[in-house]
């Protein structure tokens, strides 16, 4: 199917700003799903609130539009009772690591399986430009106007340690690389983390002096490296891309199907 | 010899026995006393049926867990007590606004903040009609034995599937923790509302928002054959968010009117000596024990006392309590908090001046004697 | 399998917002914003079909339709 | 029936709780009375003087607290200071002389029963000490017979445990016949 | 020229002005709409001053924050909206048990759930009241312009010192987005209260919970010369906890009468035309504005109308709405809710059969024709 | 001053049961600050709810018994407005983790000088035996009847990852270790977390058969090593105790006086 | 005075908004008059036509928003669209000749302004735009001076580009005269 | 410096909840539980005054004082 056959047209121009790299991520996402070739049937999207989050109403599939930092929470409820579904979860850094980071850690921790995608903008667009976990130190937004202090999480690293048994990251310039990363994060069985660094031009970029759309995106250009390239031991500086951690681990849900062949069989 | 379906249990377990037997299939819940061994029966029967229980990471959680899995067409239920049903507060809005059926069990212990949370209390009656954010309806039960809370257990889930709302069931620690008997009613003894599910066939255009002729919303299963969106935004009928005035009015009073409206369907309660009754005490949950126990205690020493014990809570049964009260000469109030039905009652009867309360707020449960020892004090007779 | 041959470029001009990725981007300098802020295939003829553009778009506005 | 209300107290372990629960589900599964169990929860609970509340009768039990117990139960020196005074007056008070020296002032039928040690040299497990308690109250207050504990015990206990619990019963029954006669 | 104490700014920005006029010295929040601008302005103008501002991980996290900054000392503030407000409850009880001074903005947007974000509403006045668990009182109060946001600002801060309470100050979108003039006034001019410190001197016995013969509470600071222990247990008079159901039943209703007693001194209100008025208009918040609008279009119409604008919303002043509306032969609340203060006004007035509504809920800022064409109804005239 | 002096005495014997772990940590905490001759009005120590939390109420410090899962939000609230007082954050394994998550990472990430104690006994204590984020695969609790399916975090690892600058463990039977280690974090100046693995013989011992406190204790001194040690590379089972991060960071509050400096130069 | 009533539109990056507050800002704060400036927020008002009200007045404002500008203006066609059937009839309705195509039939004084065109060829920097059009409506309105609007742009704009922003103004107000005579 | 003498156990028996911590992990198998199950130095002349008791013990209830 096309991927115009993944979205929800009537609604499009979507609401995101000229250069959002929000959509490039809903482009991205489109194309690896139509790669899978899955029906819209089989998948749902839960997402929470935010300029990210307004990524459910676009995708024709079972969309579900929780509440800020929520939406793993809610996630888990749809997958443990139907768990032939392919959970999806686009969030923003604030939705996924400020307010959600607690059920980010613990959805990793359990290995439920589900596709979380970090919408990394560095910034709350929805609101206007406040900084996020992920802003970092130094950096600019209406509620840092000195310069934040705050230090970044590093959302692989943290995901990893949390447990997740999928772990990688990718850009809005590097499409084709996000595109394949996304494939093998819904293939994955058990909780996978993307991390997509994307831009806001309209809060971030201007902020802090970034330029256009393009701009940014030429800096994750000239500003990652594929995990563990030998240009990273040169310029530690660059943020490496590509899949950090993929395992076999026992996800949640069969687990729980163990534990109810457990609970029959001890009942009769 | 012994009958199989009698039990010696817990008012927490008859929640549980009438959860199950209402068709519970998925349970997320978050440990707090004095609801805990609702969670804690649970993971071990759910699992029995086919049915899931989880841990959640906080209240917070357990809220997203059933609605998501709620909307999936499972039913579903969390329990909690005051502070944790603090935190559900959000969520709760979510489920209203979306109108996802689930129920939500808050035992309640002494408050405010952590207070006292092995004691008894009645404090939570208002919080339940109003701690989430805007304008919203809701539907709260309650019970004082073990028989009504298996009954109004099963209730909570059939008024939720009817009305596609989350059900407060607001018991108290009293009521959770003691033990007495329940006699399990067969299958098929009570009536069961099951999900109503759409019938409208693949591929033609479903409208998960647009109310039936009688007002009814019937549901396709998340993950089913119609796509639709869910949004705590205000939404149109297929789900997407609008802020079109006209929409925005008509699904806020959609929402209120579906409950107001029904007011009389949706209240429970019992009565006792009410017909000649010149004094009449109004209780539920716990305290309504100590208020049967003095008007059994008073009725065969001449006293003309009666009681209504009021099960649903929200919405309140306004004309119906008013009603049950014109001849009274007194209207007591008894609860166990500082007068938040009194003010219902108020509100409800004609001449509220009749109106009193007998109540206790320091954790310890309402004595027949407290009770006693207020009436004469109301009837002007003195100490 | 012989390289792709263009058809045309297929420019949504409502979804487009003229952001300038697209043209930013394109390896060939193919496109470029008109005074109405729209994507417009200047030289089309020197397209290698890449879909650079296509695959950067946020708005899932261009599309390049090959032969 | 005239309501009886009882209530036992102890310490944590002793399984005070238990054998209230035991003895209140037997009256309701076994003899079809009506019975009502509670007990105080809270840290409180843990260290300190546990209780237990059960009224045994054979109509509707509505205030389901004791107020003044008819029987109680002390197995301890604290639970016995703190709960003595609330007796009925010319209640049943019964301790173990191992763990309550009692008060001869306290207006009651004072029964000291040598539960523990009897259970120590006789079974050797304090495990059942709770159920050898339990049988010299049932044996003094006619509550339920032992057979329906026995019952009760069944659906909670492994067979295996049975035997030595019966046996405990009967040394409580036992002992509560000495203090009788 | 110029006048440096003439701003035009948004309602926001006038409750920045006025919480630095108090005195606030630490600031935590979490992002929201419409609340925004109070935390962007607070983040640059609080450091010049010394004070403090920090974003937390969420408005849980922003509510515990400020509880412990007052505790040591400082004058504390957070600003939400609907959805924050709601997770804000179960820390909101922890400062009103503990008696933390505090003051929490709410600038109210469409609820329920997450609503209509950028919309106008008041749908959260009763969630101020009774959001969360158990018995307890609390301080809400609101303004419809910006020199009053200004002098309420202040006023909340004054009273949450006088009675350590945690304070509500209940805005909503219309007031807080719009730009209007604010005239500052001078350091001195408006009286603030300062936190009231302990007297007793270290080493001797400070009781941080045990009331002067004046009913006020001397606090020390946190991490001065006076260790105590703060809980949101109930507690004895040293702060520690306690079952004991003498110092519950004393503890709780301290709390609560501690307000409650002082209803008259904690009453805000404004009024307009009420000597002669026939019909009275009760209004708070934006709404007052378009119900004042049409009293001064009415009035020289030759219509009796009066408004009574309230800006204390809790504790409810009932004898001061009784006592303004004996004469009038219709009181008509107008409001952007369904009906929240109509429910206080109908229990404060004698004859509530007078007290009608008018309103809006659909997201739109009641307009003065919206109230005029009500009014006609309510008045028989028809359309 | 002698430990005894520390404390509360006119609330001994404590609420714990016999043989509760918590106990041996606030024994361990008093001897660390009694080495360090801090004065009493110098310490504030923040809990939150828990058996574990109870410990505010028995040591003679400024204490502040807050709500489930919240006092390192709490207590960064009172360290941002009086950053001259030590703050120390004793924790359940619930509390911290579970519930409270989210204030652990953000607070680790922010790099607040402040200690924040694990009592991690790997079971809901206070609520009598529920299994959290600790209890680990395989174990049994109230809430986990046919054995838990839920991985359990690695609070080392999860503190490292979200940025906490001194990040060490330690058990109740190595009281000397815990105490030293107790003390280098009250010095750190930054985020320290000290993970202390304690026992609930109640619960945790109870539902899985883990003998007296004392059995557990030994089970600690068996199944522990020192970081780095080789017997680590040969048995991999075994947990690593002592200091596993430990390093100079820019922390928060000192971080804010330069904001605060920076606004009012500015404003000049 | 009467109360005037504007109602300035156009799209996200005109600055519309801006210009409004200046607009009002001028009022209050050099002229003492009183003048209330309110917004769309949302989403909506990022794409799309966005909107400011402003009231400008010598007696209380009580409500805030215009329901019927006598005063409009649109930068956008969309918001021309959407905006002109609310002009008060025989209302001002202000437009820019390269983004607005008007509608004979609306009852309003419309005036055509090439704003942008002069600014690109005058100036030759977009960022302007907004207050060129404030300086064709306030010498059209006769709301505020000139002077007043160049105080509020001092307090607001680094100093370097004050002399751009006098030129844009004046420009306007050039314009303005042109369509005037 | 010469090694502690000891001077006694003192021991709090209201504090001691007879865990037996002490008990077990007594090097020198100092200290025993008596019938009421509170500690006691059955054999203090073993004591080698390592403190052990005192740093575990959970209730702060036994100390070893030293000469
Ligand atoms: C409980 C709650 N708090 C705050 C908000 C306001 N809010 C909405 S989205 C958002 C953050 C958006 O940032 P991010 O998650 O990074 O997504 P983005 O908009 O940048 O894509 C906030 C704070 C809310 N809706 N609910
Ligand atoms: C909001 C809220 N939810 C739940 C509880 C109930 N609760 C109290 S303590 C606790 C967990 C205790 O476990 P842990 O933190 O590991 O400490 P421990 O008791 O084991 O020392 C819970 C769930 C509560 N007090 N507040
Ligand atoms: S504000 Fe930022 S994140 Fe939001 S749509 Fe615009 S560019 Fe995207
Ligand atoms: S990338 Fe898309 S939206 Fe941007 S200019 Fe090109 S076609 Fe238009
Ligand atoms: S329950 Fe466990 S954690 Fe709580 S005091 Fe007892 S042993 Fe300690
Ligand atoms: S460790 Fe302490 S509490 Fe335990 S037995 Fe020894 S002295 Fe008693």
């Amino acid at each position: 199917m096309a991927i115009k056959g993944y979205i929800r047209e009537r609604f499009f121009p979507h609401i995101w700003c000229p250069g959002c790299g929000h959509g490039i991520v809903l482009n991205s996402l489109l194309r690896a799903i139509e790669k899978l070739g899955m029906s819209k049937n089989e998948i749902v999207v839960v997402s929470g609130i935010g300029c990210s989050s307004r990524i459910s109403g676009y995708v024709d599939f079972h969309t579900l539009h929780t509440i800020h930092g929520r939406a793993l929470a809610f996630a888990t409820g749809v997958k443990m009772s139907r768990p032939e579904l392919n959970l999806i979860v686009p969030m923003g850094d604030g939705d996924a690591l400020a307010i959600g980071g607690n059920h980010f850690i613990h959805s990793a921790r359990r290995n439920i399986d589900m596709t979380a995608i970090v919408m990394n903008n560095r910034i709350y667009g929805m609101t206007g430009g406040q900084y996020s976990p992920l802003s970092g130190y130094g950096t600019l937004a209406t509620t840092a106007p000195y310069t934040n202090i705050d230090y970044a999480f590093d959302t692989v690293e943290l995901a990893t340690a949390a447990g997740a048994s999928f772990v990688a990251r990718s850009t809005t310039y590097h499409v084709q690389q996000l595109t394949k990363i996304l494939k093998q994060a819904i293939l994955h069985e058990g909780f996978s983390v993307v991390e997509v660094l994307s831009q806001c031009p309209t809060y971030f970029g201007r902020k802090n002096r970034k330029g256009t759309a393009a701009d940014m995106m030429e800096y994750y250009k000239n500003n990652t490296t594929p995990v563990g390239s030998k240009a990273k031991k040169e310029n530690p500086d660059l943020i490496e891309r590509g899949v950090f951690v993929e395992k076999e681990m026992l996800e949640y849900c069969r687990e729980y199907d163990k534990i109810i062949e457990r609970a029959m069989k001890e009942r009769a | 010899m012994k009958n199989q379906n009698i039990k010696f249990i817990q008012g927490n377990e008859a929640c549980v026995e009438g959860a199950l037997y209402a068709g519970l299939d998925f349970f997320a819940g978050y440990p707090i006393t004095p609801s805990t061994e609702i969670a804690e029966l649970l993971s071990y029967r759910l699992p029995q049926k086919g049915g899931k229980f989880i841990q959640m990471e906080d209240e917070i959680a357990s809220m997203g867990a059933i609605i998501g899995a709620s909307l999936t067409g499972s039913k579903v239920m969390t329990a909690t007590s005051g502070p944790g049903f603090s935190l559900m507060q959000e969520a709760l809005g979510y489920a209203i606004m979306t109108e996802i059926p689930c129920v939500i069990v808050n035992v309640q212990r002494g408050g405010p903040s952590t207070g006292i949370p092995t004691h008894v209390s009645q404090g939570d009656v208002y919080q339940a009609r109003w701690g989430t954010h805007g304008d919203h309806a809701i539907v709260t039960i309650t019970a004082s034995n073990h028989q009504d809370v298996f009954q109004t257990t099963v209730d909570a889930f059939n008024i939720s599937e009817t009305y596609r709302t989350p059900v407060i069931l607001l018991y108290d620690e009293v009521v959770g923790h003691m033990r007495e008997r329940l006699v399990l009613p067969k299958q098929g003894e009570l009536p069961l509302v099951e999900r109503l599910r759409t019938s409208v066939r693949e591929g033609v255009d479903y409208h998960p928002y647009l109310p039936r002729e009688d007002g009814r919303l019937p549901m396709s299963d998340f993950g089913g054959v119609h796509r639709y969106n869910v949004t705590g935004l205000f939404h149109d009928m297929w789900g997407f968010p609008s802020d079109n005035p006209e929409v925005v009015h008509d699904l806020i009073r959609h929402l209120v009117d579906k409950i107001r409206n029904n007011v009389n369907q949706i209240a429970r309660f019992k009565e006792y000596y009410l017909k000649d009754a010149k004094c009449i005490l109004i209780s539920y949950g716990s305290s309504a024990r100590s208020a049967r126990n003095v008007v059994e205690y008073l009725r065969p020493r001449g006293e003309k006392l009666g009681l209504l014990e009021l099960q649903t809570l929200w919405p309140f049964p306004h004309d119906i309590v008013n009603e049950k009260c014109v001849n009274a000469k007194h209207i007591v109030v008894v609860e166990m908090n500082m007068g938040q039905i009194l003010r219902e009652v108020k509100r409800a009867v004609e001449r509220p001046e009749r109106v009193f309360i007998a109540n206790r707020i320091d954790g310890v449960f309402i004595t027949p004697k407290d009770i006693r020892d207020i009436l004469r004090v109301i009837q002007g007779k003195g100490v | 399998m012989a390289k792709p041959k263009l058809k045309a470029h297929v420019i949504d001009r409502e979804w487009c917002k003229g952001c300038g990725i697209c043209v930013h981007f394109c390896p060939k300098n193919v496109l470029e914003l008109d005074e109405e802020d729209k994507v417009v295939a200047a030289r089309r003829e020197d397209c290698i079909c890449c879909k650079m553009c296509e695959l950067r778009c946020p708005d899932l506005a261009i599309e390049i339709e090959t032969e | 029936m005239e309501k009886c209300r009882l209530v036992l107290s102890g310490s944590g372990g002793q399984g005070v709780i238990t054998a209230a629960i035991i003895l209140a589900e037997a009256a309701v599964l076994y003899e079809n009375m009506i019975a009502v169990q509670s007990q105080v929860y809270g840290p409180a609970a843990r260290g300190g003087a546990t209780r237990s509340d059960v009224i045994i009768s054979d109509s509707e039990i509505h205030y389901p607290k004791v107020i003044q117990p008819n029987v109680l139960v002390c197995l301890t020196q604290e639970a016995y200071i703190k709960f003595y005074p609330i007796i009925r007056p010319g209640g049943l008070l019964i301790t173990d002389t191992r763990y309550v020296k009692i008060q001869r002032k306290v207006d009651a039928q004072q029964k000291e029963l040598p539960v523990y040690q009897t259970v120590m040299e006789e079974i050797g497990n304090p495990i059942v000490f709770n159920i050898c308690m339990l049988g010299a109250v049932i044996r003094m207050t006619d509550l339920v017979k032992a057979e329906s504990i026995m019952k009760v015990l069944k659906d909670r206990i492994p067979s295996g445990f049975l035997e030595m619990n019966r046996k405990a019963l009967d040394l409580g029954m036992k002992l509560a016949e000495d203090v009788k006669s």
